[in-house]
C-alpha cells in the first residue's frame, strides 16, 4: 500500500519513524510471531525444514487457513460462525453422500454440497440478523443442529459413522485434480490446498482493504448502528460475509473428502476455535472493526508449525496442549505488544 | 420540499413524540429547538428513516414516505448530522467520511475503492472547515470530540442534495468551528438546500434559521416565521418561559 | 556395534516391499494412532508400545488424532521425519491410503494395528496386530445372550467415535435387540443421569454394556438407583471395576488384550530390521478379546491399576 | 425486588401495566422457557415426572448450574472463562491425586485443590487485566494448557488415564456427606448437590443486585472504562470474578470426584460452552453488563430437562444434537421476545 | 490547592499537551477554553488520575502527586464530570450515580447497598437540577443526551469535596439545565471548592470564571485573572484572534 498523503511536519508529532509505521499494519504481529516459531522449530527439529518437512506443515495450515481467513472477515465484520468447523464436515458428507450413495457424478455432487453450504450460510446470517440474537448463539445452535444431523443422517444412510468409496465414484479423478492434487517442486509434493490458501489470503486481502464491499465489512464491524446510519446496508453485508464462511468451509470440505476419499460424522467438531484463534494470532479484534486477512493466514501458519513442529521435536503427546497452550499465549502477547503501538486508539 | 404531519412516535411504553407538525422548504433553515429529552432527537430520526412514525404523516415532496432504512433516506438526498456521530471509531478518518458512497473506479469484479480521491476530498472538505489534520488515515477513535464532530458535519454537507439535517452540531465544537459551521448552514441554504438545524444555543440558532419549531416534552409549542420573534422571546421560549426570569436573576447575582 | 549387511531384497512373505535398511542402531518408531492417550483404551496400547520401546532400545513416538485427515498428516510428518518404523491404526483406510502407501514407498515398513485387517495388505503393511472392535463386540454380545439377557443398552460415550460404534454393531449383530445411548464421557454427573433415564423409561433393558470402565462405574451407579435389574458389562479395567466385578455389579468386563497391539508391532519391527523377519508370513495376529469376570479379575486387577490390561 | 418509587402519572408514559413491569426482569424469558419445556416433556415422556425423574434432572441441571451461575456472575462482569469445564477435572484431579497417590486425609486434599483452584483463577484474572488481551484468547490458552497438564501429570503419576481408589482415602465418607450425599425425600434420592446449586444460586443473586460488589460487577461488565474514571476497583473485581468461577469449579470437581471416587483426565472438555448457553439462556448479555444468576440457574434447568427429557421420551440419541441445537434456538428465541421488551436500551 | 509546572503528556508520537501551567485555588473557577483538539480534556485527565503526566509536577496542597488512578483522584476530593460522560449505560440511573460511593447498611458479609437511600437521593439531586425523570431504576442508556449529562454533572457536584472538574458540561444542554449548571458551578465556588471548567462558549466561561486558562494545540496561550480581559477579548482569543473578525463579518453579511 502506498500512502500517498504527503508527511507534513506538524510540531504536535514528536517523531514519526520508519519503525511506527510499519509496527502499525495488523499482521505485523502475526507475522514476528510466525518468524519467531519458524526459527525455533528450525533449530530445535531436526527434520521440520527439509523439502518433506515443509510441505508438511504447509499443508497442515492450508486447510486451516482457508477457514481462518473467512472467519476472520467474518469477525472484522463483527460476527461469529461457530458452525464453521462441523461445517466443513456436512459439505464433505453431502459430496460423499451424494456421490457414494446415490450415485451422482462428484462435480454435480459438490454443486449440490456448495448450495447447500450456501444456505447454511445465508440461514445463519438470516436467523443473526432477524432476531438480533449474538451470532455466538445463533452460530452455537447450528453447531449442535448440524453436528446431529451429520451423525444421524450418516448413520440412517449408512449404517456406520463413515462414508467412504469415493474413489470409485464418477469424475473422482477430474475433481480430484482441482481439490487434491499435488504439485511436485524440485522433487516435494505439495498439496494444492497450500494454493487455495494462498489464492484465498490474496483475494479476501484485496477485497477487505481495496473494495467497497470491505470497507463495509470494517464499518458494520465497528459499529453497525454508524454503519446503518450513513446508509451502509448491515444486513445484506452481514448475510453476505456468513455465506463467505460457508463457501470457505465447502472448499475445505471438498478438499477433505476428495484427499481422504471418506469422511467421519464427527468430523471438524472444535476445529471452529482454531479458526478463531487463528484470526486473533493474525490481528483480528474479537469485538470486531479491527483486522486483516493476511494477518489470518499467517495466524493458520503459525497454527501449522507449531503443530507439526511438536511432533518433529519429537516431544511427548500427552503434554502436546499444554505447548500449545503456552505457544498460543506467547504468540498472543507477542502480537499483542505490537499491536499496541499500532492501534493508537483511545481506550 | 418536506413536511411532517401530526407526526408521534413511542419507544415501548414511552411517548417521545406526539401531534408534531412543521414544513421544511427548499432554501430555507428551520430550526428545531427545545429542552433535554424534548423529542428533536427522535423528530429527526424519523426524518432520516432511523426510525419510523407510528402516527401522522411524512411527505417528502408532496409524497407520503416511510424510509425503511437512512440509505433511503439517503438517496432522497437527505443527509444528516447525528447527535451521536454515527461514526466508526476503528476506521481511518476518510473511509469513515465516504462510508456508505464510496468512490469507486474499474469495473466489474474489478470495482474497486479510489482511494487516492477518497483521501484528497476528505482532507480538502475538513481543511474547508478549518480542521487540520495530520493524517487522514488515522482512525477517527483518536480525535477529539470537536474533531469527530467537525468529520460527520463534513461528510453530510458533501452528501447532503436536498436536504440537510443537523443534530446539535455545535455542541462540542470551539468558537470558531462553530462560526464555520453556521457559515456551512448558509452556504447549504444559499444552494436551494432545506436545513434542519437543531440547538440549544439561540445565539447559534436566530442568526441563521427562518422558522422556529418548539418542542417540550414531546410535544410541539409552536411553530414561528423569523419575523414573528426576537431571540429574547425566542430564548424565553427555550428556557420554558417564566421560570428563566429567576434563574437569570439568581446568576446575575452570582456574577457578583 | 554390529552393523550386519545390507539385506537388499528379503524374502519375506506378503508382498512387503520395504527393505530392512541397516541392522542394529537405534530404531525409530512412530505409533500414528486415531485414539488420542487420553482414552482409557488407547492409553494401554501407548504404554505396551513405550514398554516395548524401552526393552528393546527403541525410541517409540505415540501420536494420535481422531480426524483422518489430520492421522494421515501424522503419518506424512512421521514418512519426513524419516522414522525407521510405522505403526498405524486404521479406523478409516479409505483415509490413509495414500499416506501409508507413500510410507511404503519411501521403505518405511509399515504394521497396522487395531483396525483396517482387510486393507493392511493391500496397502503394503508387513502385517496386521490386533482384531476389530467388531469382533470385540460381537463376543461381548454373545456372551450377554448366554447369560440371558433379553434387551441390551450399548453406551456410546463419544459421538461419532468410529470404534465405539463398531462395538456397539458387532454387539448387535452378535446379540440382537440392541439400543444404542449416546452420552457425553466428558461431563459424568451427565452420562450416569442419561443411563439411569434410559433404563427407567425402559424397563426391559437387562443389560447395559458400557464402551469405557468410567462410565461402567456411572452405569452400576445409575442402576442401582433408578431401581432397575440390569447388569453391566464393560470394555477395559479399572479399580472400580476390578470392586464391581468382585461384587458382582459387572457381569465381566471385554478385555481386547490391547497391550499387545502396541506391544508387538515394536517387537516385529525390531526383528525386522534386525533380522528381515516377518512373522505368521504376513498374515494377521489376533490380540484377541479376553473376558475378565468372577473367575480371574483377581490375577487381572493388579495389571489394570498399572495401566497394562 | 420492592420498588419503592411512586408511580406518578407521567403524560409521556402510555400504559405502565403489570405485565410490562414483570416483563423487565431478565429471568422471564428463561422461566417462560423453562416453563415450556417442562410441560413439554411431562407430556412427551412418561417417566419425567416421576419422583425418580425428577430426581435425575435435577441432578444433571445442578452441577451444570453452580457453574452456570458463576460463568454469568463473571459474563455480567464482562469477561469469559474457557477454562471453566476443565478446571472442574483439575480440581478433581488434585484432590484425587493427593488423597490416593500421595496418600493425604481428603480434607486436606480438597484444600490443596482449593488453593490451586483459586491460584489458576486469580492467574487467569492476573493475565487478563495485565495484557489487556481479550479474556477469550486468554482463558482458551489456559484451557488447552489445562487440558495438557490434566493428561501429562495423570500419566505421569498414574500410568493410566485416570485416578481412581478415592473410596479408600481417609476421611472420605465425612467429605462425601458434605459433597456426595443424597437426601431422602419422600422415598426418592436427591443428589446433595441440588442443595449446593440452589445455595450458590442465592448468594450469587444477592451478592450481584444487593452488594457493593454486585454494582461493580454490572459496572465494569457494562463500560470498564467508565467504570475505573468514576473510582470502582476494576483489576481487583474482574480478578475476584475469574476467583469466583475457579471457586464454582472446585465445588463442581469436588461433588464429581467424591461422588464418582475416580476421575478421567480428559473429564471436563466441552463444557464451558455449555456454561456459557445455560447463563446467556438466563438472559446475559455476552457483552457483558447485563444478566442474572437466577436466570443462569434457571438455563441450567433447561439445560438439564431438555437433556434428559430427551432420553425419557425415548428419541434416538443419534440426533440428539439437532434436538438440543432445535431447543436451544426456540429457548433462546422466545427469551429474546421477552428481553427485547425488557431492555428499553438504545439501540 | 493544585498546582500543575510545565505539565506533558503524550499520546504515542502524538504530543497532546506541552508546557502548561496553571492554579486551581479553593473556592475559584479556573476555565480551560481552548479550541478543539487543543489538549483541555487531556489536561483534566491528568488532575482527575485517567492518565499519568510524562513531564512537569502536579501538586497538591503544595505536595507533589500522581494519581494511579481515578480512585486515588476522588479518595483526595477530586470529582470529575468526563466529556465522554463516563455513565454505564446498561445500569440504572441510580446506580449510575452511586457508582464507585455506593452508600452500604449492615456490617461483615451481610453489609449491602442500601437501595431506598441510592434511589431517593438520585431523585432529589436531578430534581434540583430541574430534571424529572421518570423512574431512577430506568437505564441510563434510554436517556437522552442531555439527561444523561445531568446524571454525571449531579453525581460529580455530589461528591466533589474539594475539587470539581467539569469537561464542557454545558455543551448537550438546554439554555435551562445549563443555567442551572452554573448556578451549580456558582455554588460549588461559594462553598470553597476549587473548580476548573471546561467549555466552548465564551458566555458561560466569562460569568463565571475566575482565572482564564487558553490553550492552544497541546500549548498554553496565557492565562488571565478575571480582571485582566473583557468578554470580547476572551472570545476573539478562543476563536483564535484576528481570524475570527473575518468570520463575523461574513456571518453577519449572511444574516441578510
Ligand atoms: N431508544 C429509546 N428507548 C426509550 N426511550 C427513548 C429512546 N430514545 C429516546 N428515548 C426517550 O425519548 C425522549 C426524547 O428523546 P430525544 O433523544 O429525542 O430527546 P432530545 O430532544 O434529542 O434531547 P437532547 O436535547 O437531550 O438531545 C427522552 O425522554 C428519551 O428518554
Ligand atoms: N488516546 C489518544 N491517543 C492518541 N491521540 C489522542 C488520544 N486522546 C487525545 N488525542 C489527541 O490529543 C489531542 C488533544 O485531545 P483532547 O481530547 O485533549 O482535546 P480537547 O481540547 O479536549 O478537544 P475538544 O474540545 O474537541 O474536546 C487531539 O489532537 C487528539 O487527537
Ligand atoms: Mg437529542
Ligand atoms: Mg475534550
Amino acid at each position: 500500500m502506498s500512502v500517498a498523503v504527503q508527511t507534513q511536519s506538524d510540531e504536535r508529532l514528536a517523531k514519526p519513524g520508519l519503525w511506527d509505521r510499519l509496527v502499525v499494519r495488523p499482521e505485523i504481529g502475526a507475522l514476528l510471531g510466525a518468524l519467531a516459531v519458524f526459527v525455533f522449530f528450525s533449530v530445535v527439529a531436526g527434520q521440520f525444514l527439509s523439502p518433506l518437512g515443509v510441505a508438511n506443515w504447509l499443508d497442515d495450515a492450508s486447510t486451516l487457513g482457508i477457514m481462518a481467513v473467512a472467519v476472520a472477515m467474518l469477525m472484522i465484520g463483527g460476527e461469529f460462525d461457530l458452525s464453521a468447523g462441523v461445517m466443513t464436515a456436512s459439505t464433505a458428507l453431502v459430496t460423499a453422500i451424494f456421490a457414494t450413495q446415490v450415485g451422482l457424478n462428484v462435480w454435480f455432487a459438490l454443486l449440490l454440497s456448495l448450495v447447500f453450504a450456501l444456505g447454511v450460510g445465508a440461514v445463519n446470517g438470516w436467523l443473526v440478523m432477524r432476531t438480533g440474537l449474538p451470532s455466538f448463539i445463533v452460530t452455537l445452535g447450528t453447531f449442535l443442529a448440524l453436528q446431529g444431523l451429520n451423525l444421524g443422517v450418516t448413520r440412517l444412510i449408512t449404517g456406520t459413522v463413515q462414508v467412504s468409496g469415493m474413489r470409485s465414484a464418477d469424475g473422482y479423478e477430474s475433481a480430484g485434480m482441482l481439490f487434491a492434487s499435488t504439485i511436485n517442486v524440485g522433487g516435494t509434493d505439495f498439496q494444492v490446498s497450500i494454493l487455495w490458501w494462498v489464492l484465498f489470503a490474496a483475494v479476501a486481502a484485496w477485497v477487505l482493504v481495496r473494495t467497497r464491499f470491505g470497507n463495509w465489512t470494517f464499518a458494520v464491524g465497528g459499529s453497525a448502528l454508524s454503519s446503518r446510519a450513513v446508509g451502509v446496508p448491515v444486513v445484506r453485508t452481514k448475510i453476505t460475509l456468513f455465506m463467505t464462511t460457508a463457501f470457505a468451509a465447502w472448499i475445505v470440505g471438498s478438499i477433505n473428502i476428495l484427499r481422504n476419499a471418506s469422511v467421519q460424522a464427527n468430523q471438524g467438531i472444535g476445529l471452529e476455535f482454531q479458526y478463531i484463534i487463528a484470526a486473533v494470532i493474525g490481528g483480528c479484534l474479537l469485538t470486531g472493526g479491527f483486522g486483516s486477512a493476511v494477518g489470518a493466514a499467517i495466524g493458520a501458519l503459525i497454527f501449522g508449525m507449531a503443530r507439526q513442529g511438536i511432533v518433529y521435536a519429537q516431544w511427548n503427546s500427552d503434554w502436546f496442549m499444554l505447548f500449545l497452550g503456552i505457544m498460543l499465549l506467547a504468540a498472543v502477547l507477542v502480537n499483542n505488544t505490537f499491536r499496541r503501538r499500532a492501534e493508537r486508539v483511545r481506550r | 420540499m418536506i413536511e411532517v404531519r401530526e407526526i408521534g412516535k413511542t419507544y415501548g411504553s414511552v411517548i417521545a413524540l406526539a401531534d408534531v407538525s412543521t414544513v421544511v422548504n427548499p432554501g430555507e433553515v428551520t430550526c428545531v429547538l427545545g429542552d433535554n429529552g424534548a423529542g428533536k432527537s427522535t423528530l429527526i430520526k424519523i426524518l432520516a428513516g432511523v426510525h419510523q412514525h407510528d402516527k401522522g404523516q411524512f411527505l417528502l415532496d408532496g409524497n407520503e414516505v416511510r424510509f425503511s432504512s437512512p440509505r433511503e433516506a439517503l438517496d432522497s438526498g437527505i443527509a444528516t448530522v447525528y447527535q451521536d456521530l454515527a461514526v466508526v471509531p476503528l476506521m481511518s478518518v476518510w473511509r469513515n467520511f465516504y462510508l456508505g458512497s464510496e468512490p469507486t473506479v474499474g469495473w466489474g469484479p474489478l470495482r474497486r475503492l479510489d482511494r487516492r480521491k477518497g483521501r484528497e476530498t476528505t482532507k480538502t472538505a475538513l481543511a474547508e472547515m478549518g480542521i487540520d489534520l495530520r493524517d487522514v488515515e488515522q482512525p477517527v477513535g483518536t480525535l477529539s470530540g470537536g474533531e469527530r464532530q467537525c468529520v460527520a458535519i463534513a461528510r453530510a454537507v458533501h452528501f447532503g442534495a436536498k436536504v440537510l439535517i443537523l443534530d446539535e452540531p455545535t455542541a462540542a465544537l470551539g468558537v470558531k468551528q462553530a462560526g464555520v459551521v453556521l457559515r456551512y448552514v448558509a452556504q447549504a441554504r444559499d444552494r436551494g438546500l432545506g436545513v434542519v438545524l437543531i440547538t440549544h444555543n439561540p445565539h447559534h440558532a436566530y442568526p441563521v434559521g427562518d422558522r422556529f419549531l418548539l418542542l417540550k416534552r414531546g410535544r410541539s409549542l409552536g411553530s414561528y416565521e423569523k419575523g414573528d420573534i426576537t431571540i429574547e422571546e425566542l430564548t424565553r421560549q427555550m428556557a420554558g418561559g417564566a421560570e428563566l426570569e429567576a434563574l437569570e436573576h439568581e446568576l446575575r447575582a452570582v456574577q457578583k | 556395534a554390529c552393523s550386519g549387511p545390507q539385506g537388499d531384497k528379503p524374502a519375506a512373505g506378503g508382498g512387503a516391499a520395504p527393505t530392512p535398511n541397516s541392522g542394529g542402531g537405534s530404531l525409530r518408531v512412530a505409533v500414528v494412532t486415531h485414539g488420542t492417550s487420553g482414552d482409557a483404551f488407547w492409553n494401554v496400547v501407548k504404554n505396551g508400545a513405550e514398554a516395548a520401546g524401552k526393552q528393546l532400545g527403541a525410541q517409540v513416538d505415540y501420536k494420535a488424532d481422531g480426524d483422518p485427515g489430520a492421522q494421515a498428516k501424522l503419518i506424512d510428518n512421521a514418512i519426513a521425519q524419516k522414522v525407521d518404523g510405522l505403526v498405524v491404526s486404521m479406523a478409516n483406510p479409505d483415509a490413509l491410503k495414500t499416506s501409508i502407501q507413500n510410507a511404503v514407498k519411501a521403505g518405511i515398513p509399515v504394521i497396522t494395528i487395531n483396525s483396517g485387517e482387510a486393507k493392511s495388505a493391500e496397502f503394503g503393511a508387513l502385517t496386521h496386530v490386533g482384531q476389530s472392535e467388531t469382533i470385540a463386540g460381537e463376543g461381548a454380545g454373545e456372551r450377554l445372550k448366554d447369560a440371558g439377557k433379553t434387551k441390551l443398552l450399548c453406551v456410546i460415550h463419544e459421538a461419532g467415535n468410529i470404534g465405539q460404534n463398531q462395538r456397539c454393531d458387532g454387539a448387535k449383530s452378535a446379540f440382537g435387540n440392541v439400543t444404542t445411548l449416546q452420552v457425553d464421557i466428558n461431563n459424568p454427573t451427565d452420562a450416569q443421569s442419561r443411563i439411569k433415564g434410559a433404563v427407567q423409561a425402559d424397563p426391559s433393558v437387562d443389560a447395559v454394556l458400557a464402551l469405557n470402565s468410567q462410565v461402567a462405574a456411572g452405569a452400576v451407579t445409575a442402576i442401582k438407583g433408578a431401581g432397575s435389574k440390569a447388569q453391566v458389562a464393560t470394555f477395559d479395567l479399572n479399580t472400580d471395576v476390578v470392586t464391581a466385578i468382585k461384587a458382582g455389579d459387572v457381569l465381566f468386563a471385554v478385555d481386547q488384550q490391547q497391550y499387545e497391539q502396541g506391544y508387538l508391532p515394536i517387537v516385529f519391527l525390531k526383528l525386522y530390521k534386525d533380522n528381515a523377519n516377518t512373522v505368521g508370513g504376513g498374515r494377521p495376529v489376533l490380540t484377541g478379546p479376553g473376558f475378565v469376570d468372577k473367575s480371574n479379575v483377581d490375577t487381572i486387577a493388579p495389571f489394570a491399576e498399572k495401566g497394562t490390561r
